[in-house]
């Protein structure tokens, strides 16, 4: 009998457990190389060591002993106990293995301590909350502007793929070379042109100035501010994605099958949606995959031109501010966030393809 | 007509006397199964390709394998051509083991056994011109400039791909389907092998072109002493290839004789059901049913039990054919079935 | 190779490649003629700068060729020198000093004001510095006293526009207004001849030297930037940077993957499977961040950041594309045959694999270039490109800093995009082109 | 075992065929049909003005080697034609009625999958992978709400039954099924509109011999219990004969010879036909196959006068003009030995 519901999800749920399993591994290579080149010239031990010293400087203040010693000798005192909270955290072991992995287990839990500079605007110095506050504006804009692209580029690429050489296909493949310069590339002429010239867009920045007190006007005041930096990040992408997916569409659908479905006589709306879109997403979502990766490191120069308040410019103040322990932050929540968009993308792969779903054939080495 | 060599039916010969008593290749119970894994790592059965054969090929003589689509013809083509490692069993090649060896170590075996494949086109790479698709095996072999030369010549001519200075600077795609066959019978004979393994070389050409290769094929066998192991799914063209015949059904040789006995008197009820589907061009076809047995090739993942056929067999002994494995016997003089019924 | 060159000369009916040719064409021009025009020690000193490099260009000046779209004759510079247009007088007055009289005429007929106006002056003698008198004469005669009792240093720079006491003797008109009007008139320039006199008493000994430096609005074919640097170095020099780090990233790139799929697909097993797996672990990777991180702590140069952007694209995603393809080609019948007669791994990979590949290599190829044209300049723009190197990125860098848009200096920001896009826009026509060309499951629609 | 149909399904939008049995004329007529294709190098003229006829009840086999345009014929026909046709004339008549006049919407409505249905040649996947069976088979009947959803799964239930499918594959997908079981289900799709005419274009040469006869067998039940008629396109000439009661034998785009069955396998009369007879080996009866030197001419620009006049042993001056299609007996052949008639 045909596999049943039961049976799909616990396929399903084993597919994912292990893609799941594996990304994980992935991610901590990935940031473990991260905390290795970070480390290359020291520079982590340095850091490390002046938080250290921060603190102990200040539990000193509170002690009155120190107050009335002499500066000297106050400095000296501080240097030794230094020395010892050094000793004690082992920061004189050699960095291979072991404080190298105590290091990743740090970044991957992302307490990276106090930022040197940078505060979140709830005025915590903590790294995870600096980069907590900015995340959820951050996938706002880029859930956004890559829905927007994903299902424009595959309307446009199904409509296109049924005029096959018409004026509307040579168009797209004259525009197709555009996707070559990133979003914030277009972002400058964006703001060039609706902010500075026409002044009828705001220039970037989440929300009006004087913030707008109802819920609504607030939304709406950020739906304003998000229409340029969508649609430079549409824009960014956009013809490759249609002329890409559009030769999808037209290798698929000169399948055999497609070939039988229109001798059956269906209706070349018919066959669009269930002989040439269905057999087709998986091809497709894995090329958006790797649009959505690019996507992900095009965000940060993207925010710097539009100051959106997201991690992106967060990294970009991060480097102007030298702050390290922010940089390394900004690199594992990247990290797990491609993770995640991975994870994601194969989970709706394994539900769009029955081969997956019900389990084709173990593949011979 | 080919040598007809003598030999004892019953024993094998240690392969010491075989050497001199001219048994060019030996398969004695072989097995080569392929491990499947699910995503990778898991483990998820065998592929039972060939799954205990026996047989032996003097020098010089051809034999036809007939097989289907999913019978394990094809790996055991890769077994001799010692591409595929057996799992178990003994195989042998003028006296030199080919089982248990690692492919690098199997370098005799190359120069050794010419390989003619079934889709002419596909043999042979786009990108490589006539002349360089019949060097590279000489290049492998580290035969110097002028041997080259000569061996190009020689080997072309010999499949009447003439004028040769026409040919070599073509590619591929700019011959037609019998040329290319030609092309890649010269490559298999290029390096003086001792024996030719064919799988299926006329299958994907058309009928005129078809008669042209075999004659070709034939002619070549003969003039330079070679063992050929033709395999086939075409019955009615087997009487041109060679003198005897294995059948082979989901990775076992289930029937071992001469042209004229499998066509006269089939043993195994597969042959027989072979013989009663394949049609003759007579219009009386079109009123006849053909009776012959449903189902579908089993596979070779986890084979049925006892006689692989039982399940489509019209004579199964139940307790008997569906428990356990028939060994061979010799109903008649040179004529083996796996069968039940004969014991 | 010869069915290659069949396929390279059927191109010609692709307009879209012949386009991108051009494009790219034109760039490998411009590189050779920035490359010869002015070369790389020049190039880095006029665009690093340093003492009295930049002091002849005005700050923000726009394209020489805005002069087409605004009828009147925008002010260009005027260079006035001691040595040259200018003249110098010297008068013994006894015990061993001399009256100097530095006279520096020039003739102002343009349309508008300048930009601004600055007097540099050299003065070498020891002792104690004397004081000088600065006046300065307009075409109606008058004579208006810029500074009474200046002391001169060595090398003295003298912003006359910035001058405060000036704009108040001016009635609060900025200097380089104020005394190019007259006081009856004071809408519309005077044109005629101007000229600034330097008095001053110093030791016999001294040798003394003046410069008057009138600064226009534009600026040659690409107007300056906001140190007053030509932005043409940096237009004509970002071509062959982004062209040389475009493409050789692209070839470190892509034939890594191109090899190790290759091999990969072909030991298959265990090699494939961790290929594999440090694909995914690539993906995982942020690129631009980790760059960001290595030119944040080591080194921005150029040579570093091409190293690490190829290292962190061997296994980039196009790994699996490659291993797509190789796999089908590896079931080809021709690759069971070359098995048998023999070949080796190594053979196998290099002359039976890789060429039946290539061709869908060479459109992937080109169509990376201008990814990693961009990816330079995006690192530029984040502040962290080659601090030495005048690239189309560092000027984007310096406009969007400044803030090129909010007080109109469009083309500071414009031009160098332009010729970015225009960069990536000729390798893409070409990559899609020849994309048509060369991928076969393409041919046959 | 199979169980007899016992009710005809009702003929659906049955504009046409007055029911098989009173039409007086022939079931397909066949008139100089032309079909070129523009290929890069030029025009492919795969089709050069065939004609026949094929009468009520009568399968008709048409072989020939690769390439000798018999595909291009099945896809004039059913007016199934690609990107790049260059020119498509001639005249269909189906039961009396021009189909060719037909407007593509009507035809699509009132010809295809209604009258003439197609076993395709690609059989292995011609199967949609990502939808269950049941649902691709039942498709065509749900087209245009001809019926409901209940009725047209009914429909799929009994083709299944008829091809020899078990049911339980109507809610399984394609890459579970095996190579024959895929064949049989594209042939259930063909039937499921009770169509009156069935192009089979090489259905079996991808199947091994004994699923190649099982289905062989199904074939002929049902040409006899729905005397529906076949066209039956093969390159393999022995199993042409299992279905055919008349042979077209196609060579370069044109019909060389249309006899019936007993004068074809037995006795062809084109000098190609004997040839290409000549060259099939037998199984029972040991005959020495000849083969034909030379290639068949190319398509893009073909010899004048009889196209395997430079292969023909019996060529004569008269072969450097095309011959025309003699009547001979109760076959037609264009052949110039057989002026006389």
């Amino acid at each position: 009998m045909s596999p049943t519901v039961r049976e799909i999800i616990a396929r399903l749920g084993k597919f994912t457990l292990i893609r799941a399993v594996l990304l994980f591994l992935a991610i901590i290579v990935a940031v473990y190389l991260t905390v290795i080149i970070a480390n290359l010239g020291g520079q982590l031990d340095e850091i490390r060591k002046s938080q250290i010293r921060y603190e102990i400087g200040q539990r000193a203040f509170g002690n009155p002993a120190f107050r009335d010693m002499a500066p000297e000798a106050v400095a000296e005192m501080l240097n030794e106990l230094a020395e010892t909270e050094f000793h004690r955290l082992g920061m004189d072991r050699p960095f291979f293995p072991m404080r190298s992995f105590e290091y990743l287990w740090r970044a991957l839990s992302l307490e990276l301590g106090r930022a040197e500079r940078l505060s979140s605007d709830a005025g915590s110095r903590q790294v995870r909350n600096i980069l907590m506050e900015r995340l959820p504006v951050t996938l706002a804009l880029f859930g956004t502007s890559n829905l927007v692209l994903f299902f424009l580029a595959l309307f446009a690429a199904l409509f296109l793929s049924r005029r096959y050489g018409g004026f509307l296909d040579k168009l797209t493949i004259a525009l197709a070379p555009s996707s070559a310069a990133p979003g914030w590339f277009y972002g400058l002429f964006l703001i060039l042109i609706f902010g500075a010239v026409l002044r009828i867009l705001p220039w970037g920045g989440l929300v009006d100035a004087p913030i707008p007190d109802t819920r609504l006007t607030y939304a709406l005041s950020v739906l304003k501010h998000m229409v340029l930096p969508v649609v430079a990040i549409v824009l960014g992408a956009l013809f490759a994605e249609i002329y890409s997916w559009r030769t999808f569409f037209l290798i698929y659908s000169s399948e055999d099958y497609v070939e039988l479905a229109r001798a059956k006589g269906l209706s070349s709306r018919g066959i669009d949606m269930r002989y040439v879109l269905r057999p087709v997403l998986p091809p497709i979502l894995t090329s958006f995959l790797l649009v959505l990766i690019t996507m992900w490191m095009g965000q940060i120069v993207l925010e710097t031109v539009f100051h959106w308040p997201g991690l992106g410019s967060v990294f970009y103040e991060a480097t102007q501010a030298n702050d390290t322990p922010v940089i390394l932050g900004v690199i594992v929540i990247y990290g797990y966030l491609l993770a995640a968009t991975v994870f994601v993308l194969d989970f709706i792969y394994a539900i769009v393809d029955p081969r997956v779903r019900v389990g084709g054939g173990a593949v011979r080495q | 007509m080919c040598t007809e060599m003598a030999r004892s039916s019953v024993g094998y010969m240690s392969e010491a006397r075989e050497m001199e008593n001219n048994i060019l290749l030996s398969v004695k119970g072989l097995q080569t199964w392929f491990e499947l894994k699910r995503w990778g790592f898991l483990h998820a059965g065998f592929v039972r390709g060939v799954d205990g054969i026996s047989f032996e090929l003097g020098k010089g003589e051809a034999v036809t394998v007939v097989g289907e689509s999913g019978s394990g013809k094809t790996t055991l083509l890769r077994t001799i051509l010692g591409l595929a490692r057996p799992t178990a069993g003994k195989i042998t090649f003028n006296g030199r083991r080919i089982e248990g060896q690692h492919a690098s170590d199997l370098a005799w075996l190359r120069s050794q056994v010419g390989f003619v494949q079934q889709d002419p086109y596909g043999a042979l790479a786009p990108f490589m011109t006539v002349d360089r698709i019949l060097r590279e095996p000489l290049i492998v072999h580290k035969m110097n400039e002028e041997e080259q030369e000569q061996r190009i010549t020689e080997a072309m001519d010999e499949v009447r791909l003439i004028p040769v200075k026409d040919f070599l600077s073509k590619y591929p795609h700019m011959l037609s389907g019998g040329q290319q066959q030609r092309l890649v019978i010269a490559r298999a004979i290029i390096l003086h092998p001792s024996m030719i393994v064919a799988d299926e070389p006329v299958s994907m050409l058309d009928a005129s072109v078809r008669v042209e290769i075999l004659e070709l094929m034939r002619k070549i066998q003969q003039a330079h002493n070679l063992g050929v192991v033709y395999v086939t799914h075409d019955l009615s063209s087997v009487r041109y290839f060679s003198e005897r015949v294995f059948i082979m059904y989901a990775a076992k040789m289930v029937e071992k004789t001469t042209v004229r006995e499998v066509v006269q008197s089939p043993l195994h009820p597969y042959t027989q059901a072979l013989l009663k589907a394949i049609p003759d061009p007579e219009p009386e076809n079109a009123g006849r049913f053909r009776d012959i047995p449903i189902g579908e090739p089993p596979s070779l993942i986890n084979p049925p039990e006892g006689c692989r056929f039982h399940p489509r067999c019209p004579h199964v002994i139940k307790g008997l054919c569906d428990a356990d494995m028939p060994p061979e016997f010799e109903p008649a003089p040179d004529h083996f079935v796996e069968c039940w019924l004969y014991q | 190779m010869q069915n290659w060159l069949v396929r390279l000369k059927g191109l010609r009916r692709y307009p879209t490649l012949v386009a991108g040719l051009l494009f790219i064409t034109f760039f490998i021009g411009l590189s050779i003629y920035a490359v010869t025009a002015i070369p790389y020690d020049e190039a880095i000193r006029l665009w690093r700068g340093g003492p009295g490099v930049w002091e002849d260009t005005p700050r923000n000046a726009g394209p020489v060729w805005f002069d087409f779209f605004t009828e009147g004759r925008t002010p260009r510079t005027i260079v006035i020198r001691s040595g040259d247009t200018g003249t110098i007088t010297e008068e013994a007055v006894g015990d061993g000093m001399k009256l100097a009289e530095i006279v520096l005429p020039f003739q102002y007929d343009y349309d508008g004001f300048p930009a601004e106006l600055r007097l540099y002056s050299e003065a070498q003698y020891q002792g104690s510095r004397e004081p000088a008198t600065v006046s300065w004469q307009t075409p109606d005669g008058r004579t208006i006293i810029l500074q009474e009792d200046r002391k001169l240093k060595t090398v003295d720079t003298y912003y006359i526009s910035q001058d405060q006491e000036l704009r108040m003797q001016l009635s609060g008109m900025a200097p380089q207004k104020g005394l190019f009007v007259s006081p009856d008139d004071t809408e519309n320039l005077l044109k005629g001849d101007y000229q600034l006199v330097l008095t001053t008493q110093v030791p016999e000994t001294a040798e003394l030297e003046a410069k008057l430096v009138v600064y226009g609005q534009l600026y040659g074919l690409a107007g300056t930037d906001h140190r007053g640097r030509d932005l043409m170095i940096a237009l004509l020099w970002g071509a062959p940077i982004g062209l040389m780090f475009g493409v050789l990233a692209a070839v470190g790139a892509e034939i890594s993957t191109f090899v190790l799929a290759a091999i990969g697909t072909w030991l298959g097993g265990k090699v494939d499977r961790l290929f594999q797996w440090l694909t995914q672990v690539n993906l995982v990777i942020p690129l631009l961040p980790l760059l960001i991180l290595v030119g944040h702590f080591y080194s921005r140069s150029i040579w570093t950041m091409l190293g690490m952007v190829i290292a962190l694209n061997i296994f980039s995603a196009t790994y699996l594309t490659f291993r797509a393809m190789f796999l089908q080609a590896k079931e080809a019948p021709y690759i069971e045959a070359a098995q048998a007669y023999g070949v080796g791994n190594f053979r196998m990979i290099f002359r039976y694999l890789m060429p039946r590949i290539a061709p869908t290599l060479l459109p992937q190829f080109v169509l990376i270039i201008p990814l990693f044209v961009f990816l330079e300049a995006t690192l530029a723009v984040l502040g962290l490109g080659d601090p030495t190197l005048p690239t189309w990125g560092k000027v984007i860098y310096d406009a969007v800093d400044e803030g090129a848009l909010y007080n109109g200096h469009y083309y500071w920001l414009v031009e160098p995009a332009v010729l970015l896009m225009l960069m990536g826009v000729g390798f893409a026509l070409i990559g899609y082109s020849l994309d048509r060309v060369f991928n076969p499951r393409l041919r046959t629609l | 075992m199979m169980r007899k149909l016992n009710q005809k399904p009702k003929p659906i939008a049955d504009a046409t065929a007055a029911g098989p049995e009173k039409a007086s004329g022939p079931l397909l007529k066949v008139e100089d049909v032309v079909l070129y294709f523009t290929a890069t190098q030029g025009v492919v003229r795969a089709v050069e003005g065939v004609s026949f006829e094929l009468a009520h009840g009568q399968s008709l086999a048409i072989v020939g080697e690769s390439g000798c345009g018999k595909t291009s014929l099945a896809r004039a026909i059913l007016r199934l034609l690609p990107r790049n046709v260059a020119t498509y004339e001639g005249r269909i008549f189906l039961n009396g009625t021009d189909i060719m006049k037909f407007s593509d919407e009507r035809f699509r409505r009132d010809v295809r999958w209604v009258k003439i249905s197609m076993v395709s040649q690609a059989a292995m996947n011609s199967l949609n992978p990502v939808i269950k069976l049941g649902q691709q088979v039942a498709e065509p009947l749900l087209l245009d709400n001809r019926t409901d959803k209940k009725e047209a799964f009914e429909r799929a239930r009994q083709v299944f039954r008829i091809v020899g499918i078990p049911l339980a594959f109507l809610d399984r997908y394609a890459f579970e099924l095996s190579g024959g079981m895929r064949q049989r289900a594209i042939i259930a799709m063909a039937l499921i509109a009770n169509p009156i005419l069935v192009i089979l274009d090489e259905p079996t040469s991808a199947l091994d011999v004994l699923t190649q006869a099982n289905i062989m067998n199904a074939l002929k039940k049902i040409k006899q219990e729905l005397r529906l008629n076949f066209i039956f396109i093969t390159h393999d000439i022995a199993t042409s004969s299992e279905l055919a009661d008349e042979v077209i034998c196609m060579y370069a785009g044109q019909l060389v010879e249309h006899s019936t069955a007993d004068r074809f396998y037995r006795d062809p009369l084109h000098p190609y036909a004997q040839k290409l007879m000549a060259s099939v080996p037998t199984l029972r009866v040991y005959k020495k196959p000849e083969f034909i030197t030379g290639q068949p001419p190319s398509l893009l620009n073909p010899p004048e006068g009889c196209r395997f006049a430079d292969r023909c042993t019996k060529r004569f001056e008269r072969c450097r003009e095309e011959p025309p299609l003699f009547v001979h007996g109760d076959g037609t052949v264009k052949c110039w030995l057989y002026e006389r008639g």
